[in-house]
Order: C-alpha cells, then structure tokens, then sequence
C-alpha cells in the first residue's frame, strides 16, 4: 500500500540529494510511488529481473555523479563514475559487464578537462573489465553548475545462487568495513580548497569488485553495500531499519585516518557521515566474521575491520564511544554545515 | 593518553562518596557537545546530573536579527549574505509557507553562503566588488575577537556587519540572581575564559558561593572539571578552578580584548526566548557606522510581523535555556518538535539542549527520564 | 560554542601564517597574538581560523591534584 | 586507426551539444577515442551486444534529456525521456524492456512540478510497457540549468534474425517520414514564450514502437532512425555518408505542419533542422515503398511520406525545391539563432 | 498560388530572347536568401547571372564594432550585451586562441544574448535594473527604424546602444560610381524600400541608365523584378518598377522615417572591406548622449591591436560585398574559408555570398563554374 | 536582410498590438504606424517585432504587365 505523503518543502533544497533522509523520502514519496513495479526496489544498488533461461540474472543499475571539483587527489569524475556503478553491481554480488555513460556538460567547460575525465573513464573501464556500450552527451547552458555530470548505468551479471539482500540480516550479525570511513569525502573537501585547508589525503574511489568476488562465496554472507553519499552511518541506518533493531557500531575499531579526523575536529563534521567511494560494508553471520575479515584482507584490504554488531532493540545505531558511553548516530539531515560551535 | 586521563578521572569521579544528586551547568554548547560525543552523560553515576545553559549562540540569536539576515538576502539587490553554517537553519516566527531560515532563502534564489572564517567574508568582498556582502555575526566572545581582528586589520567598503554578538558572563549572573538556581555548581566556558581571562567567573565563587571550574573540551579536561566542582562541593572548599591552563592564562589574551574594545562597544541586548539582558551584546562602534548592516539598511521586518522576536507558541526554549527544566519537560519535544522539524530554535543547532538531547536518544519523558523534571 | 582546535604554526607570512596538524594544513590569521612572542613550530589553539591563544604543554589537571599533594606531603611532613 | 584530431575550439560550446558536426566530432574524436570497444558504435540508436544463447539480443540504449521549459504543449521533459528511450530502441529493431533513470534536480525546483514530470513519466512507462528498474537522483546547486535534466538507460531485446542498420541502405531506396517534421523543437521553442511568440502547436513527442512493429517484417526495410537533435537533415546527413551517396529530399513531399513553417519564417530558422520526438525516418527498399508507406498508415501515421530518395553521387544532402532548383541542406553548424536578415 | 505565379513568371522569364549574359545585381541578403532557398540561380536561364552585393549588413559590419561588444561583454563588470542572433558568429581579427566572436565570449562567461526584437532589449534591462544592458545594433533602414521606434518611445538608464546603423543607397550609388561597374541591373531592396520609399533607388535609373525594380522576398516577386529588369534592357525602356507594390508605398512610411531622423544622425561609416562611404552611417543623436555605448565605455580596441579594422590576410571579401568578383574567385573559398571555419565576414552570415555560394552546393572554381570570373 | 512576414492584427492594447498568422502569435509594436488608420483584422509587415508598414491587397506585379496591356488595348484599338 502506497500512503500520501506530503512534504513539509516547498521547494527543493540540496537536502534532497543527499543521501540522507529528505533524499529518501523524496524517492519513496515521489518516484516510487509513480514508478512502484515488480522490479523497481528504492533500497537496492542494483535491479535484479528475469531476462532468459540461463544461469545468470541480468542486473541493472545507475547512478549520477557530480563533484566539485571534477578532479581531485586520487580521482575524478570519470573514474569515480565508473567505480561508483561497478561497485553497485559488486556489492548486489554480481559481475559488472556493460555500462552506458550520459554526460552532462556545462558550457564553457575546457576541453582539455573533458579530456582528462574521460581518459580516468577509459582506464578504470578496462581496471574493472566493464565496456561503455551505450552514450549520450548533452551540453547545459552556463550555470554554477561545476563542468560536468555523469550518470552511469552498470549492467551485470549475477548467478542465480547468490542470495544476498539487507532483508538476510540476522540479530548478531557482525559488520564489516574494507577500510578506513570518510576518506572520498574529506579529500574533495579538501580539493575545494576552501576554508583554507589543505592535506595530502586522497580519495579511496576504487573498484570494491576483488573484496566482494573475495566475499561471495561466504555462507554466512548477508548484505554487502558501499557506504557513499552519507557514509557508514547512512549505511548502518539502512541496516537498523531493515532488521528493525539496533545497530552498534564501536568507535575505537572502525578505521579512520588521521587527516579526517582533524578535518571534521576543525569543521564540527562527523566522519561516519563522509562518503567512501571503495570501501564495502558487509554483513556476516558471526561465526563468519572472522573468515571474511581475512578475506577482505586478502584481497588487499589491511586496514578492514570488524566494526560492530546487529543487536535485539529499538531501531537505532549506536555509537560505542571510546569511554564506553554510548551516542546515537542520528539518521543524517542535512549537509554538513561548518560550525563555529 | 588522554583518553587514559580521562579513564583516571572517571574513575576518580566514580570514586566520590557522592549521597545526592548535583546539578552541574556548563554554558557552553562545545561542552555540551563534547559530552554528548563521549557519551559522558551514559559514562557519569547517575547522581551526576549535567545541565546545559545558555551557551549556545545560535539558539539565542535574536528571532529578529535572523529576519533580517533573511529579508536582505532575498530583497537587496546584489546582495551576499554570509554567515557561520550553524545559523543557516535556524527557523524564524513565520509561516510555514513562508521563508524561514537563511538556508530556504538560499533555495528560493538569495545568495547565502556559510563561512568558517571572518577572513573568508573579506575574500568574498573582495572578489566581489559590484556586490555587497553582508557577515550576520553570531557569536560569543571567541567568536567576536577574530571579527574585532578583521575589522582592525580593515575591510573593504563593500563588506557590511550585522552583528549579534553575545556576552557569556551576564546570562550567568542572571541565572545565579534567581531566587533558586536551576544549578548547583558550574562548569565555565574554555575558549571563552581563553580570550577573557578566567576572572571573569571568580564572580560565581565570591558573590554567590558556587563550585566552579573552566574546562577545555576534550573528555580529560571535563572530567576534571566535573571531578572538582563536585570535589568542592564534597569538601565544602569553593573556589575556581582551572582545567584548562595549556589555553587559560591569567587576563585571557589581552590583545583579543584590546581588539574588542577598540571596534565593539557593549549594548544591552534581547537573547531569543529570555528578553534583554543588560550590557550582554556586542556591536560595531560608531567608527563603523558605515559598516553596519542595520543602519544601511531598511529593518525589514514589518510592524505588521507577528510574533517577531516571540518564542513559537508552546516553545519552551527559554526556560531550557535557563536551565530551569529539560528539554524533555517542554510539550512540545518529540512531538511537533523535532530535529526535522524544529520548533525552537534549542533543537536546530548541533549545540541546541533539545537537539543534543534527541541526538542523545532521549525520546520521551515517560520513558527513560521520569525524574528529569529539574524545577 | 566556541569549537577550537590546536595546531601548530608551520610557516609565517606577515600575519598570515599555514598551521597543520596530522597532515592537516590551514591557513590562520595571527592578528589576535600579534603582541606574543611566537614562532614556526609552536602551537596556537585556532578558533574560525585566528589564533586566538599560544598552547602551553600543561596536561588537562585540576588544582585539587596540586591540592592532593600538598595535603599528601604535609600529611608526611607532620 | 584512430586518427588524432585536434579541436579548433578551447571551451565547450552549446553546439558540442546540437547533435550537428561539433557534437559528432566530439564523441568521435574524444569520447569514442578513449572508450572505444568492440560494442560502442556512436552512430547507432542502441547497441547490441551478446548476452546468453536464446534468440534474442541484449540491447542498450541511453539518453540524457535537457528541455527549458521543463512542460511544453504535448508533453514534458518526463514523458520525453521515456518516449526517447524507448524510440531509440524501437528504431534499432528492440523491444523496449526496462528502463534506468537518472535524474540531476537543480536547487530550487518547485516540487510540484517534479511531482508532474515524475508521473508523466510513469504514464509514458505504462503507455509503452516498460519499467524503470534502476534510479538515482541528483540535486544540483542552484544555476541557470533549467530545474531537472534526466539521464535514461534503456534495455531491450531484439530477435537475432533482424537485420536493420545504416550500412544497409543502398542507391534506389526511399526514404519514409512517419509525420510532420520539426513539431517538437517548434512547440518547445513556442512554449519558451521568448520572441513574444505564441501558437497551439502541440510537440510530435510519442512511443514510435507501433510504427516500428508495424514495419519490422518488411522484408526490403534497411534502416530507421527518430530524427530527434538536429531533425530530418541530420539524419539525412548521417544517410549519406553512410551510404557515400546523394540524400535527395522533395520539398514539397515533406509533411510539415503550417505554424512550424512560420515559425521558422519569422526567425529566419529552416524547419528540416528541427527536432521531432515521435517520427520515425525509414529507409525502404523502393520495391516495398508503397507497403511501407500503407503500413505507417495503418500504424496511425496518417501524414506519413515517401520524401525522398537515395541516390548516385557526391556524398550531399539536396533539397528539391518547389519551384524544380536545388538546395544544399548543409550539415548542422550550430544551433539556430534568430536572425533579423 | 503564390507558386503558380512564380512558374508564370519563370515561364515569362525563360520566353525573353535573352541572347548575351545580363548580370543583376541584388543588394539586400534576404532577396540573397530567398534566392538560394527557393533554388532560382538552378531554375533559371544560364545567361541569367544573380550577383550579391553589399546587402548584408552582418557581413558589412566594421571589425572594430564587433571587437568593441566583444570586449564590453568581457570586461565591463555587470554588463549584458544584447544582439541580433546574426551578429554572434561574426569573427574579429585576432589569434584563434583569443575570443573570436560574441558567441565565444559567451562561452568564456560573458553574459551575451540573442534577441529578435529591440522591444526585448527594453525588456532585459527593465528586468535587470543593477546591470548595464548593451544593445549592439547593426542593421540597415529597416532595422534602424524600429530602433528609432524603441528611442523615441523612452528607454530605461542602464540600456544603451552601440549603433552600426547604415545606409543601403550610398554603397549602391559608389558601385555605380566605379569606372566599370560590376553589373548590368539592379533588383532593389523591398524592405528597405518599404520603410524608405522607393524614390530613394530613382537615381540608379535617372542618374546611371541602368534598369531596376524593387522586389519582395516570395520567388514570384523576385522574379516579377528580374523578368522587369530584363525587359527594361531588351527593350531599351529604363525605369524604376516597383515590383512589391503591397508594402512598398509612395514615400515609404513617413512615420518611421521622422522617428529615424530625430533619433539618429547620419555620419560617414566604415564598411567592413570597403572602407568609409560618405554619409552611410547611422549614429545617436547627441540627446542621447547618455545611453551611447561608444562614449560611456572607454574604446576597449588596443591601438597594438594589429588588423584592427583590416580584412583578414587573403580575404577577398571587400570585392565580393562590391559584386566584383564572386566568391569562388577568392583563393581562400573552400580552402581555408568555409562555414565550418569562416576567414570573412561573408563566409559568416546566412547573408554573406560566400556562405550562400557555399549552401548552394558550388564547391570550386574549377568544377562546376569556370565561368564565374566577372571582372 | 530585412527578414519580415506579414501577420494579422488580431488585438490591439496601446501601441503593442498581437498579431496572427497561421496559428501562430507574436506580440509586435504598432508605434512605427502610428499614424496610420490602422484596426483589427488589418495585415502589417512585421519587422524584428515591429510593424513596419500595412498591406495592400495587390499581388506581386511588374509595370510591364500594365504597359504590355495597354499596348494590346492600343494595337486594338487602332
Ligand atoms: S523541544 Fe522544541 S519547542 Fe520545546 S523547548 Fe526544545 S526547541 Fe523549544
Ligand atoms: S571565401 Fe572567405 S575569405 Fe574569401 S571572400 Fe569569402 S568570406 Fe572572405
Ligand atoms: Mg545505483
Ligand atoms: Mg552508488
Ligand atoms: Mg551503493
Ligand atoms: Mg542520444
Ligand atoms: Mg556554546
Ligand atoms: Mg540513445
Ligand atoms: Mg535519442
Ligand atoms: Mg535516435
Ligand atoms: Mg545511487
Ligand atoms: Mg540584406
């Protein structure tokens, strides 16, 4: 049953493309409700459907991309919109095949930019084994729109076997991240060059295709996604509600680099809501937990950890704090704002 | 290391032969962070009773003086409006299909931009010279020494002020002249007593005899703020202490406070929700009348406007801020109110008691705070 | 309010000066400490990007250790 | 061989983005030069790619859609994304399937009106029987981009025994116009309300499927393509250079409606170069013209044509005038600009 | 029925006993225009030779000018040029890497905008009251007289006008004035004509002897004047035909012509590639001063500026605008100059002769116009 | 150059007036006729959003046509 919802906006604020709640609401309230079908699922990275008779189920996915800056340490646009839809199609289980590439480019935007853009696109592509097969290009009247946009869409492969899904979290479950939480985030941050900061801290965008290929086969394996726009704790909310319990994340095991940590002290941000860009959580049974922790470190991953656990209880995520206090992570708002308090 | 500090001050403070509960106010909304971030309010034996004051700048800017930040963005032509982020969602007394934070002035076409630097607001000016750019200026002392630096230092004509700047000390004398206290000890402002100098709290010992102490802002130096004023009270010696000295020094920096003098001048000034406290504000000296945002521009907000400067109606910020009840005890908590929706402007900022108390997890009165009625 | 943070002064230009920490770099006004004694390498706390105070290595303490052990010395002392 | 171009131009312009030349040159010598595979034809309407051993091909297809305003007589821009997804695989052959959709919204869109773009958007889905299985959503800062762009990925399947493609076309053939030309660049420049005109013209924007259905089985059918960004010129153009032959076009057999023709009049623009959301342009073995031409009809194209022909000669696009001369239909420079000579 | 008639006067035309080759020359693009869409040069008599003249006021237009709106909408801050979408494609002599044309400038951040009628350039400044609007206006008669309309209804402060206003007649009279002119009959301007009267073309026939007749712009009035000129020198009967009688009135239309002359004053005027034709120009008059862009911003050309002015190297333009030569008599036509990347303004507008030549499908001299030398 | 069409008149406000031909609107300036006799239903030739003159009936013609028939008139009539 589909309810009414109605807006508490008038109009539409960056809010909505957040990837927190208003973003969420917005898809569930809006394009869901026109576009509700057998396959459409709001909360999945990609779309799994019936196409033929074969072993495998073709799976779909898409996602649009904007940064400012277009580039920045350890990426830019193009990659990242390549490593953004094949990690979708990696975290669903499935192999990344095909994509089609839109992009948007803003008038007045240098060639010699573009150039570089698609260049990283190309590269990646052939990193992840995916092929462009289908384009489109539009060019937008001059705005403050940032040069470019992309959007992606993956098709991918995945066998029929696999059976993976948020709704498989148990209670007790443990949480796993592939590496440290924040640091696409707060490198393009940084690459803005405002407030005046400045760190050699770079992207993690990446292809996470070697750690879920590492993870597919883990009987205990239930969930897998990576952690973008509103980071672990989006992603950890995602959980709670799914399982409708709570979520405990311990502060002192999940990896953090240092430079992101100073950079949300000197904001007033909090780092478990900065995008990733190449790190997968998962979610394994606990007698797996420690399997999976050394696969995912096997397949390059040092810095993984163990982060937290799925418990019996409200539904909410919280924060182990250091002292052994405990904080909720509130589901995220807004964009971050910098503070002076 | 400091977190084995503070491990050894929570011990210390586990330690005390406490027999009733002790209400313990900090005034600053750092502090208040600080201890929501670390847990410490779940961490503390539960006789540790800790009570947020008025010492978030944001909750008590004036509801009017963010009007008017609003309507000149919207209505000045070639306006920029610029301000530190956390005021940029605070709501004010209008409809709800009305503008009501800078932010949805920024959706509905005004040009707002948040800033983390006063140095910031002078680039943009710079840059952009055929504009004029307004620096709404929310702030307690800290705060209000860098602008009286940037202004020292000289800023372009085009650069205008609307200041609201605040003085910490006055709202907590206020608070202590109650004929009952909402508080039993007090734990002072760091950054505040860094630029002021912790003697301006040697008035909390000597006129009214409370436990105080300055704390900084990591787990340890709370700790040991908390560990001595209940210490005082335990041993019946009050005096200030200081846990803050890397930063604290005798007189604060004088420099800052020269600054201040010379381009601020100290006005009686309304904070949202608890009136005009006397000698409170801080505002651009008459040298800088050209300056000042509100004598060059129109004050926008219409007689008509109902409820400006007003408290939404069932609000109770005003007694939160006081610290004379919880956020839970207002109606209004969890229900209409919301960090998705605040009502007051206590549950819109990060610092806000009511935002910091639902981020805590706090829900309901009747569910885990029973006792929390404090008056 | 208030959010600060401690840095140290990695390069000086006139009153600008760039602190960093942990990789870190930021750009800072030194106006606020323009009366102090200061250099490259010591550590300023930064409030909205100025320097509002020079950080001396004293750890988080409270006067009732001082107190502690003056109470502990006299009580060895008597 | 990939030859290296060198772009005369240093920044992005709008005509990078008008479907003529400069776009052509842009995908071809930078986006093609570095994604280059064996799928990726820039030329065609979708790719085809192999998939599994059944008896049908994957097809992809993907558009980005930019359209001020947002809503024009006769549609808006989220009909238009479905109808042109869909027709790019109708024209290929397919039969549309599942959609993705992106969509970039810019700050401060009204969300009404996203509320009515979203559900024309499902009608059209409906109406064409596709389903969108893969979304994302962007907000964008506030520019001058016009409030929404959306970017859709289309997936289809086309019987192995089709064999349709612009390679095909040989001297002789006829060339079939499914309707008026150049209704919906005229409707949406109407609706622009700039030039203080005004008209009832409705855009042509509509599922070509039926009339591609119709005419899939015509055993002397080469190729078909939706004349959309740059009109039947364009297309005619891409005919004759695929076929290294003359496209003679017959001014007075090309259906076009009156207020298009004043339009363009009045603005001094040449209506062949504008765009159509609903035609389809088929070339047609001269032999199975005539049925070609009935069964367009019969597919409820009542202004359906046989407009020109493919002919012996220079690689060129002529236009017969009425009055027996001859026009060289230029390829696309650039997007039209009102003129006042 | 329009067509019908055209065939009419088509079959008239190829019925003459034309016996040696007659040039006609036109001087207004859109007959240029007109020609080439309905594909009259294919449709009619080889002996028949329709040459372009100076009719384009795109391709006529001074460098100078163009490079003086580029620079407006660069470097003034808060300015808006607005122009004719013709205007915006022309090049100005300066390297390729540097902005070549208005449409590039819009591309590197100017804010330039096509209109297609001076009512919106009204419009955009009312609208757009903080910044200054730059109307760049180069026409002829007709185009002058609504610009003159638009003066004379009052405009607002912040629009002005960079006027290269000009004259058909006088560039018409100095080809005539050449030792050997370059034609043999002249089809007149209709909507020059229109606004003008057709008196002003009498002197071609009074003072020169040579046939002509004002035409409109449907084929059937096109060829009504060709087949009038043509009779006027098979049967030796030279007179003004006025071949547009719909619109073109004894005297033109008094209205705008008074409007044109308290506005505008007439001036000596540099064409592109031809150089300054006395009393061709058409400049504000001095009351208005104020909204005269050439005298509110400061001449932005650099004297460096090399080629200021000047064709460029091996552009044959100058020529082809005077009718003496044809465009694929220009070594660079095809080669170096084609639409795609036009070295003249001619190459440039629809307008322009070589741009016209080009869409007519005549690619070399060699191949299908061997003939095509007139000089 | 001079591109213009003919429009009907189709309502007039002031000196704005909206035109129409074959569908299509466009709201043009009459102040260039504004000393014409001028009304609704009239056609005027409109030139970048002005009207710059009324038509008349008349069809494209050349004196020729007056002259040839007066000459067939003479030779009959001699
Ligand atoms: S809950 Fe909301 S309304 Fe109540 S005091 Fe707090 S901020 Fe004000
Ligand atoms: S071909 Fe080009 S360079 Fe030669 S005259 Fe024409 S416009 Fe000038
Ligand atoms: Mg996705
Ligand atoms: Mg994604
Ligand atoms: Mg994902
Ligand atoms: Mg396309
Ligand atoms: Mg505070
Ligand atoms: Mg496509
Ligand atoms: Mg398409
Ligand atoms: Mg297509
Ligand atoms: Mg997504
Ligand atoms: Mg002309």
């Amino acid at each position: 049953m589909i309810t009414e919802h109605s807006f508490s906006d008038t109009y539409i604020t960056l809010a909505h493309g957040n990837g927190g709640r208003f973003m969420r609401e917005l898809i569930e309230h809006l394009f869901a409700k026109y576009l509700d079908n057998a396959w459409l699922d709001t909360r999945a990275d990609a779309a799994a459907m019936p196409f033929d008779e074969s072993d495998f189920e073709l799976m779909i996915t898409t996602d649009g991309f904007t940064v400012d800056p277009l580039e920045f340490p350890g990426g830019n646009i193009g990659s990242l919109a390549i490593h953004g839809t094949v990690n979708d199609l990696a975290v669903a289980g499935a192999t990344p095949r095909y994509l089609s590439l839109n992009a948007f480019i803003e008038e007045g935007l240098e060639i010699a930019v573009l150039d570089r853009l698609i260049r990283s696109m190309a590269e990646a592509c052939r990193e992840c084994g995916v092929d462009i097969v289908a384009g489109d290009t539009k060019v937008l009247r001059r705005g403050q729109g940032g040069g470019v946009y992309f959007a992606v869409t993956g098709v991918g492969q995945r066998n029929r076997s696999i059976n993976l899904g948020i709704d498989k979290i148990q209670t007790g479950d443990c949480i796993l991240l592939s590496g440290t939480a924040g640091d696409h985030g707060c490198a393009v941050l940084l690459a803005r060059e405002q407030f005046g900061l400045s760190g050699t801290l770079k992207s993690d965008a990446a292809s996470v295709f070697p750690v879920t290929r590492a993870l597919l086969d883990l009987p205990g394996l239930r969930f897998m996604r990576d952690p973008t726009r509103g980071g672990i704790a989006t992603v950890a909310h995602e959980m709670a509600s799914a399982v409708a319990g709570t979520v405990k994340l311990v502060e002192t095991a999940i990896p953090i680099n240092e430079q992101v940590k100073t950079v949300a002290e000197i904001l007033g941000y909090d780092p478990y809501y900065l995008a990733c860009e190449g790190r997968v959580m998962a979610v394994v049974g606990a007698g797996d937990a420690e399997e999976a922790l050394k696969r995912m470190r096997g397949a390059g991953c040092s810095e993984a950890a163990i982060i937290g656990e799925v418990q019996d209880g409200r539904t909410q995520v919280i924060l182990e704090t250091a002292l052994g206090g405990e904080r909720i992570l509130e589901e995220l708002e807004d964009d971050p704002l910098p503070r002076i308090c | 290391m400091a977190l084995d500090d503070a491990r050894q001050w929570l011990d210390k403070i586990r330690a005390l032969p406490l027999t009733s509960p002790v209400r313990i106010m900090n005034v600053c909304g750092g502090h208040e962070r600080s201890i929501s971030m670390a847990g410490l309010r779940s961490a503390l034996p539960d006789m540790i009773d800790l009570i947020p004051g008025p010492g978030c700048p944001v909750c008590v800017c004036p509801e009017e003086d963010i009007y008017q930040a609003i309507q000149i963005g919207l209505n000045e032509p070639d306006s920029i409006v610029v301000a530190f982020g956390d005021m940029l969602r605070v709501p004010v007394n209008v409809s709800s299909k009305s503008v009501r934070s800078l932010e949805q002035a920024k959706a509905a076409g005004a040009d707002i931009r948040p800033i983390a630097s006063p140095s910031e607001a002078v680039r943009i000016a710079k840059s952009e010279p055929g504009k004029t750019v307004v620096f709404f200026v929310a702030g307690f002392e800290t705060t209000c020494a860098p602008v009286a630096g940037m202004l020292a230092e000289g800023i372009p004509d085009n650069l205008l002020l609307l200041m609201s700047g605040r003085l910490t000390w006055p709202a907590v004398a206020m608070l202590l002249d109650y004929e009952t206290p909402s508080f039993d000890a007090l734990i002072a402002p760091g950054h505040v007593s860094t630029v002021m100098g912790p003697e301006e709290w040697q008035f909390v010992v000597d006129r009214h005899g409370f436990p105080a102490a300055i704390a900084g802002f990591t787990p340890d130096s709370l700790l040991a703020a908390i560990y001595s004023v209940l210490r005082q009270k335990l041993d019946g010696r009050i005096f200030l202490d200081n846990c803050y000295q890397q930063v604290v020094k005798p007189h604060g920096n004088p420099t800052a406070r020269r600054l201040i003098e010379s381009t601020l001048t100290i006005v009686d000034a309304p904070w949202r929700g608890i009136g005009i406290i006397p000698a409170s504000g801080l505002e651009l000296r008459a040298d800088y009348a050209q300056h000042n945002a509100r004598l060059r521009f129109p004050v926008h907000a219409e007689n008509a406007r109902k409820n400006a400067g007003a408290m939404p109606p069932g609000c109770d910020c005003a007694r939160v801020v006081l610290g004379r009840i919880k956020p839970v005890d207002c109606k209004l908590y969890g229900v209409s109110c919301t960090p998705r929706s605040p009502v007051g402007p206590c549950m819109v900022s990060d610092e806000g008691a009511c935002r910091i108390w639902w981020s805590s997890g706090i829900r309901t009165r009747s569910a885990e705070h029973e006792e929390t009625t404090c008056t | 309010m208030c959010l600060a943070i401690p840095m140290q002064i990695a390069s000086i230009n006139g009153s600008r000066a760039v602190c960093s920490i942990k990789g870190i770099e930021r750009e800072v006004s030194l106006f606020l400490l323009q009366d102090e004694p200061i250099g490259i390498g010591d550590y300023v706390l930064i409030h909205v990007g100025y320097a509002i105070q020079k950080i001396s290595a004293e750890e988080a303490r409270s006067t009732w250790e001082l107190l502690d052990q003056m109470l502990t010395e006299d009580a060895q002392h008597a």
